[in-house]
């Protein structure tokens, strides 16, 4: 890895205490999102807030299985995010497509289509295990290891490729998009 | 003075047949006539006087007064740079010729009306005026004709109402001369006659300037006009109306001759009368403004809220807010013609002017874009540019007087302003492209150049006001509003109110300091990447690359947000009472009474012909014995 | 020159002082809604953490617009008086319709870039921003009518120093303070009248399209509107007072703001209108007239 | 042109779940509207009919994310109704009171949830915090804060012990403590009445049409629950009423869910004094291994009162250890599909969020 | 059985209906498919108004798919189950939607999962699925585990890499 320079340590070292997460709620991981929000977990203490389009938003939360439709608006979103963006894959449904393993409509592995940069186990993942992977992510941030941004920019053939790959095209056109 | 008047007129026929033969020399001619009277204004020595000739044993007569140098200025400025605009824009006519012959009949009637020392000198040259621009508005368009009706009409309401009392006066005084008048009118001891003569004479005014009772054929008449004249009517015709309504309040000195007729904090009771006129007009005009869907009929309506702001000013008669309607009468001649010589551009090149219809040409016209924004800023009242200060001057003259009704409806109109004027800039110029404007160019140099000159005026007597300012105080000295201080402190750069002042070079400077440190702060981090909004144009499949839910979307002219724009607001006024309405039921009634009449006594059958000539003849007879 | 000094504190306090005062009110906020909250310098972190990402830019309007807004909000915060006629940077030019006028040159910057974005979301956003405009400027500015009436002057370092003789405005016509203050809790966007960046409706509107240094820029001239907005308020009904008292005047009024926009949820765009040309818009009117006819405390 | 298009979510803040409404806005009205609904399909009747019966005890919660509990009991039901199985007393009791609970948490997250959209984000705070400790009393009881698969077919898994039982009690005496607050809070202010009353009516005649159940039918007046008309479990041995409003409005609809918290709270103190005490909680549905468990022949439909409405599991038999075919019906599919498309034109854009909140529309349990 | 459900039966005596009792208030009746609309609509006059359900259940072996419609009755909680069963190698029906206007989404859901046609109802547009190129997913001899073997790509572990995979600490990226 490369050497940082002091600016882009300070810079690094903000990412990491303000993160702003898109408010999307891909799958049912998003449940566990409010009380990790709200009194008993409170995350806008570590400086965590729901912001509302792609272009503000630093993190993107995939809360659990994707199936073909949503993952191209995750694409489609994830593009539009402004660098450096970081991913959360949460629950086993990213990591290996857990329960819906043999499932005709969802895909079995998140990173082989965006960089992910933290993983949570569990179905569900319980609130302060999001709080345990924040922080997790916090710390990547201000090493400087939470480069899966970078690593989109540098392998986009191949990411692009497996994405043609399960879904056919990204940018769909159908009656509802023209 | 006069020969020049009567060269012009006689050269507009002239130009006639030479724009015959090509009409771009024509207009080219025209301009350069145009440019050179503009230097002509200055030369002429104030107090001038000429004899023209006699009417019912008066001599009529040209006088050049403070007030028609500044009059004349604001008015030429306004007609040369469409007179520079036309040389290129005319290409979209049927008839340049008739059009560069008629423009410049109007160029002399205005100059004669400004320059005009008595009623009669200036109602002459008031219908030049009105007749050789109603004889434009219908230039090559069948549904504009109508237009031409109403504006004629509308106007003629108001000059018939002015001769009657030009005529009311010239049977208790014997003369038609203003200076005469007012001294008469000032010792006269009847105060119903004075009200009724000045609200007479007002009446042109305020037909012509668009005020409340008076103000549909705005609409209309801007609305259909030939594009680019749309400009003179509003940015210098119209101010034809506020010509008349100073003489009427202030050449007239309503002070004095209403000495005895002050309700309340100084204004007299007609002054009053006009004021409650000229604020509902700003209602009306922001109101309807709002709503429009046709980008020339909503600056239209805004004439009708501006036309209030200046009678408002004017009306109240105090210094500041005289000087303020008086300069708004710059500001909005400058604002409204920069306006719609833009919309001329953009319907040039798009054949729309459905604000509906259009949309992103920021993409292809960002001249025409820059010229509208820097316009709808100084017709917004927003510092630095000249806009602010003549708002300013009348907020000052109103709150002094405690006029608060008045000012909260100035101030609506001011808020107002920011809601109309944006939204043509977000519907057409802003937004996304749609397809069938994606070859749309940018208008040639010789029609932005105007447009940016005119702009660039208004900015520097936004900064630097006291050029401008300066034969404004003339003005004010010359009818006698008693200034208590010196408003346009040019020593000291400041403007000054009744109590409190403001220095537009420092907030300008402050102005310019707070955009380079923006800038400053802007280089300082991360370059950004573009995002192409013109994508789906040029790349087919390509969606719109923005903030949409995370849809994909490929259709730009169904992402762009320009129909009802303020839909929460306009719904709350959608069943409003409306004077059009009313005045439209009345000429359909006098229509049908007349279709009624007509149906009866002219039944195309011999039989009834018949009858109505024995009929007639019995009568006859009946009178006779 | 000493009023480039004056003028630049003024910056630097509205910059520190009501970021600062923006992280306390999450703090606020977050403890009636029973939680703990972010640190009061998160806002600082917030805003640095944005200019320093890498933001996309909807072409050179959108840059402009953004410019336009800060470049008038700077402009407009160096002008405010703080308190006293000494803290007045530009004693000739604090003149109150100057303040609001150039004040405007910052919303039509951002309502400008923001549309320039080509975002539908954007102009609504914005559409809304204008109406609600209309809404609180129109009895603010009858009841600020009626106080330089009283005083006849519209020059805000005066007016503090009248009421240093006369008693805050706010006793001397607390009708026309109450409007003032709610007419201020529109002008701020908070809770009841937040109604142009209603994030579950419209996709926090005008800024659905802003990313990194863009949004930091902009909550930067938030910080300075904010600035001017309750400046504007202490200044003209909460007295003068040394710097410190205005500051502490400051923190007052923005706590009660902050407290009342946190219980309360949002108006649609004409349910505003109604309210604020209703009770709101009458009382200025009424206090108009006490003010004509004399009947102030 | 004069339309504009705008697609309101997936990726939208005031969207709740995975779900798109397309709408064409001409100013702020929508003039016309089409729900995109799958993006949380993910084939689960075929995945069902893949797995062992008590397999599918892991998948079934995972329907309606919100409250899962109805998944699992609907299930149960519709395999003990095949099987004609009896289920102990004690564990018919239990299964109220988790179904109870479920329902209380659903309706405290969605009393929060129409905070959102009208910007009172204290009352989603609050709600969701107050649902954490019903989420407690889950974990105590099943081990798991949100998906339980508690409810088994025969059953449940785990006998509820009595330290529980006084948790329930103190939680419920809490909950209650709290409901002034949420008075005072939403439904008192008026600045909220103002946005929800008279906002989406839904008439009594549009809701049969629909197919609407749960809240929004009983806004018009009509007493339709399915606790009372067509009792399962031992409802018909509690006393509790069936609140209605007859405004039909979007705040009638958020009061009725309100006044339903109370009443679970009645529903739940009832079960846990009429439970009896007992260890058997569960009957096995057939004999043998977990992996060959079968159900006889047959097809059955179950139906629950779940919080938003009737929730039915239709299960198929063919007598194998796999289901044959097991289909579901979302309570909110029919406002959540056809209501979009003919009854929300007309509103305005702001009404969408609030359509989609009252209205309680899920989107795991329309796509599956 | 309930009353109203009794009376269902009565009333439906001419169009030759199996009747099965599977609860008391539950009955499954089984039509001809050419009886099942107008039955349907006399259902619907008598009290069993509420559409619960329009499902399908493809027997295969039969080469039959069957389509229930679950009607329930709001006044004595009676729920019928209507069944009947069509051709599967043509699969072609009349829609309901006349009956029940939400019908129309049963029905498209069934058509895009079982690959059924509803005569009458036109909108067959995909709801639920985005771009599918292989058979009606829900019908029986489609795999639903070859298909996602086949596009989506699973992960590959290692035996000695499972125990140390710190799959919680996200260490296992792509």
């Amino acid at each position: 890895m490369k050497e940082r320079t002091m600016w882009e340590q300070i810079a690094d070292s903000l990412r990491s205490r303000s993160l702003w997460m898109l408010h999307y709620c891909t799958g049912c991981g998003a449940m566990e999102l409010p009380p990790t929000m709200t009194a008993r977990f409170d995350m806008e203490r570590f400086g965590v807030a729901p912001m509302a389009t792609p272009r503000q938003a630093d993190i993107m939360l995939i809360t659990g299985y994707l199936n073909t439709k949503t993952l191209r608006r995750v694409i489609y979103t994830y593009e539009q995010m402004a660098d450096p963006k970081y991913v959360i894959g949460f629950g086993s449904c990213t990591i290996n497509g857990g329960i819906y393993f043999d499932s005709y409509s969802t895909i079995n592995r998140l990173d082989y289509y965006i960089p992910v940069d933290v993983y949570i186990a569990g179905c569900m993942p319980r609130p302060e295990a999001i709080l345990e992977a924040f922080n997790y992510l916090m710390e990547k941030i201000r090493k400087g290891e939470a480069d899966g941004w970078k690593r989109y920019k540098e392998n986009y053939e191949w990411y692009k490729q497996n994405q043609i790959r399960s879904l056919g095209e990204v940018y769909v056109h159908d009656e509802f998009h023209e | 003075m006069f020969t020049l008047l009567v060269a012009l007129l006689i050269f507009s026929v002239v130009n006639y047949f030479i724009s015959k033969a090509s009409w771009r020399v024509g207009s080219i001619i025209n301009a350069l006539i145009g440019s050179y009277l503009i230097f002509q204004v200055f030369t002429i020595p104030k107090g001038t006087e000429v004899t023209i000739g006699k009417f019912l044993g008066e001599t009529l007569a040209l006088q050049w007064t403070n007030a028609g140098f500044y009059f004349s200025f604001v008015s030429l400025l306004v007609i040369v740079a469409v007179m520079f605009f036309a040389i290129k824009w005319l290409d979209s006519q049927k008839h340049p010729a008739a059009f560069n012959m008629f423009i410049l009949m109007v160029t002399a009637g205005s100059l004669g009306v400004f320059m005009a020392k008595d009623l009669i000198t200036l109602y002459i040259f008031w219908e030049i005026a009105v007749l050789s621009s109603m004889l434009i508005i219908p230039m090559g368009k069948k549904e504009s004709r109508k237009a031409a009706v109403v504006y004629a009409v509308m106007s003629a309401v108001g000059t018939y109402m002015f001769l009657y009392g030009a005529f009311m006066i010239y049977s208790r005084y014997g003369t038609f001369s203003m200076p005469e008048i007012a001294k008469n009118l000032a010792n006269d001891p009847s105060t119903s006659f004075k009200v009724a003569v000045v609200l007479l004479i007002a009446a042109a005014g305020i037909a012509k300037s668009g005020i409340f009772p008076l103000h549909t054929w705005l609409r209309i008449a801007h609305g259909n006009a030939p594009d680019a004249f749309s400009a003179v009517l509003s940015g210098q015709l119209v101010k034809l109306g506020s010509y008349v309504l100073m003489i009427s309040v202030a050449v007239f000195p309503s002070l004095k001759i209403f000495a005895n007729l002050k309700l309340y904090s100084g204004v007299p009771a007609p002054n009053y009368f006009l004021i409650a006129l000229g604020a509902a007009s700003i209602i009306i005009g922001t109101l309807m403004a709002i709503k429009q869907d046709d980008m020339k009929m909503l600056i239209a309506y805004s004439s009708v809220a501006n036309g209030g702001y200046i009678l408002v000013g004017i009306g109240t008669m105090d210094p500041l807010g005289f000087e303020g309607g008086v300069l708004h009468v710059f500001n909005h001649a400058l604002a409204a013609a920069v306006i719609f010589m833009a919309f001329a551009s953009v319907v040039y090149r798009t054949h729309t002017k459905k604000i509906s219809e259009l949309g992103g040409l920021i993409h292809k016209m960002p001249i025409t874009y820059i010229a509208y924004l820097f316009a709808i800023i100084s017709l917004a009242g927003i510092p630095p540019m000249s806009g602010f200060i003549s708002k300013w001057m009348i907020y000052q003259a109103l709150v002094r007087k405690g006029m608060f009704i008045t000012a909260a409806i100035a101030f609506f109109g001011s808020i107002g302003s920011f809601l109309y004027v944006f939204r043509p800039l977000a519907g057409v110029f802003l937004g996304q492209l749609p397809r069938k404007y994606k070859d749309v160019k940018e208008v040639p140099p010789i029609m932005w150049i105007p447009m940016l000159v005119l702009v660039a005026i208004s900015f520097v007597m936004g900064v630097w006001p006291f050029p401008i300012l300066q034969p404004i105080e003339n003005m004010r000295a010359d009818f006698g509003i008693a200034p208590s201080f010196k408003i346009a402190d040019a020593q000291n750069w400041l403007v000054r109110g009744f109590s409190g002042s403001w220095n537009p070079v420092i907030v300008f400077n402050l102005f310019i300091t707070g955009f380079i440190v923006a800038y400053i702060l802007y280089t300082l981090f991360p370059k950004p990447k573009k995002v192409d909004l013109l994508k789906p144009h040029k790349e087919e499949g390509a969606p719109i690359n923005i903030y949409t839910s995370g849809e994909f979307i490929y259709t730009p002219e169904l992402y762009h947000y320009n129909t009802k724009f303020y839909a929460g607001f306009e719904r709350m006024y959608e069943k409003h009472p409306s004077w059009e309405k009313l005045l439209y039921m009345l000429a359909k009634f006098f229509h049908d009474v007349g279709e009624w009449i007509h149906g009866w006594f002219f039944r195309p059958s011999p039989s009834a012909y018949t009858f109505w000539l024995a009929m007639t003849i019995l009568i006859i007879f009946w009178v006779r014995w | 020159m000493t009023a480039v000094y004056k003028a630049i504190l003024n910056l630097v306090i509205a910059f520190f002082f009501v970021i600062s005062l923006e992280g306390i009110a999450r703090k606020i906020t977050a403890r009636i809604q029973r939680r703990i909250g972010p640190p009061w310098y998160q806002n600082f972190i917030d805003i640095f953490k944005a200019l320093s990402k890498h933001p996309f830019s909807n072409g050179w309007i959108f840059d402009f617009g953004v410019l336009m807004a800060l470049g008038g909000a700077i402009a407009t915060a160096a002008i405010i008086p703080m308190g006293s006629t000494f803290w007045t940077p530009f004693p000739n030019t604090d003149n109150f319709f100057v303040i609001m006028y150039l004040f405007a040159v910052g919303s039509l910057g951002m309502a400008m870039g923001m549309v320039g974005s080509g975002s539908p979301w954007s102009a609504i956003g914005v559409s809304r921003a204008l109406t609600q405009m209309l809404g609180y400027e129109l009895p603010y500015l009858v009841v600020m009518s009626s106080v330089m009436y009283m005083y006849k002057t519209s020059s805000i370092h005066l007016l503090i120093e009248k009421q240093a003789t006369n008693g805050w405005n706010l006793y001397v016509m607390p009708i026309g303070a109450i409007v003032a203050f709610i007419s201020l809790i529109g002008m701020l966007g908070k809770k009841p009248f937040d109604i142009a960046v209603a994030p579950a409706e419209i996709a926090s509107g005008p800024m659905a399209e802003l990313s990194g240094k863009y949004m930091g820029l902009l909550q930067i001239m938030h910080a300075f509107s904010i600035f001017v907005e309750v400046g504007l308020f202490v200044d003209l009904f909460l007295g003068g007072g040394s710097l410190g008292w205005f500051l502490v005047k400051f923190i007052v009024v923005w706590v009660l703001a902050t407290l009342i926009s946190s219980v309360l949820p949002r108006f649609r765009i004409e349910q505003m209108l109604k309210f604020y040309w209703g009770v709101p818009l009458g009382l200025a009117f009424l206090n108009a007239l006490f003010v004509l006819l004399g009947w102030t405390f | 042109m004069g339309e504009v298009k705008l697609f309101f979510g997936p990726n939208h803040p005031g969207m709740h779940g995975n779900f798109s409404v397309h709408m064409y806005v001409e100013g702020d009205i929508v003039k016309r509207a089409r729900p995109l609904p799958g993006f949380l399909h993910r084939g689960f009747e075929k995945l069902m009919e893949r797995r062992y019966w008590l397999s599918n005890l892991a998948l079934i919660p995972r329907i309606c994310v919100p409250e899962p509990d109805i998944n699992e009991a609907c299930y149960a039901m519709g395999i003990e109704k095949i099987a004609k199985l009896d289920v102990p007393e004690r564990a018919q009791w239990i299964r109220m009171i988790v179904l109870e609970l479920a329902r209380m948490a659903n309706h405290l997250s969605a009393i929060g949830g129409v905070g959102g959209p009208i910007g009172l984000y204290t009352a989603s705070h609050w709600g969701t915090a107050d649902r954490d400790r019903i989420l407690d009393i889950f974990e105590a009881l099943t081990g798991a804060r949100v998906y339980h698969m508690y409810i088994i077919p025969g059953g449940v898994r785990k006998n509820m012990t009595p330290q529980i039982e006084e948790m329930i009690w103190k939680v419920m005496d809490y909950i209650e403590s709290r409901l002034d607050d949420y008075e005072n809070l939403i439904f008192k202010n008026r600045i909220l009445h103002s946005r929800l009353k008279g906002r989406l009516v839904l008439t009594r005649e549009q809701a049969l049409e629909m197919g609407v159940t749960g809240v929004g039918i009983r806004a018009t007046g009509v007493e339709y629950d399915i606790r009372k008309v067509d009792p399962y479990l031992f409802y018909d041995k509690v006393e509790f009423e069936v609140p209605t409003a007859t405004d039909a409005d979007a705040f009638s609809r958020v009061y009725l869910k309100f006044k339903e918290l109370s009443q679970s709270i009645k529903i739940i103190r009832q079960a846990l004094e009429k439970m009896p005490q007992s260890d058997k909680v569960n009957v096995p549905i057939s004999k043998g291994s977990a992996l060959r468990h079968v159900v006889p022949k047959g097809m059955a439909y179950a139906h629950i009162e779940s919080a938003r409405g009737e929730f039915g599991f239709f299960v198929v038999s063919d007598g194998k250890n796999k289901p044959y075919r097991v289909a579901v019906r979302g309570a909110s599919y029919p406002q959540g599909l056809y209501g979009i498309e003919k009854y929300l034109p007309g509103t305005r854009i702001e009404d969408v969020a609030l359509w989609l909140a009252t209205m309680d529309v899920c989107a795991p349990e329309i796509d599956r | 059985m309930t009353n109203s459900m009794s009376k269902a039966v009565e009333v439906l005596k001419s169009f030759n209906p199996f009747v099965e009792e599977i609860d008391d208030r539950e009955i499954k009746i089984s039509l001809s498919n050419d009886k099942v609309i107008s039955a349907l609509d006399v259902l619907k006059s008598i009290g069993f108004s509420h559409l619960s359900l329009i499902t399908c259940v493809d027997w295969i072996d039969d080469n039959q798919f069957e389509l229930v419609y679950i009607l329930f009755n709001w006044e004595d909680g009676g729920k019928i189950l209507v069944s009947t069963r069509i051709d599967r190698s043509n699969p072609k029906f009349i829609t309901v939607k006349e009956l029940w206007p939400v019908a129309r989404f049963y029905e498209r859901e069934i058509h895009e999962f079982f690959g059924i046609e509803f005569e009458g109802n036109d909108d067959m547009r995909p709801l639920f699925l985005e771009l599918w190129d292989e058979k009606p997913p829900m019908r029986k001899d489609f795999d639903p585990s070859k298909y996602s073997k086949e596009k989506f790509p699973d992960r590959k572990y290692e035996k000695d890499v499972i125990k140390e995979a710190k799959i919680f600490r996200g260490e296992i990226n792509g």
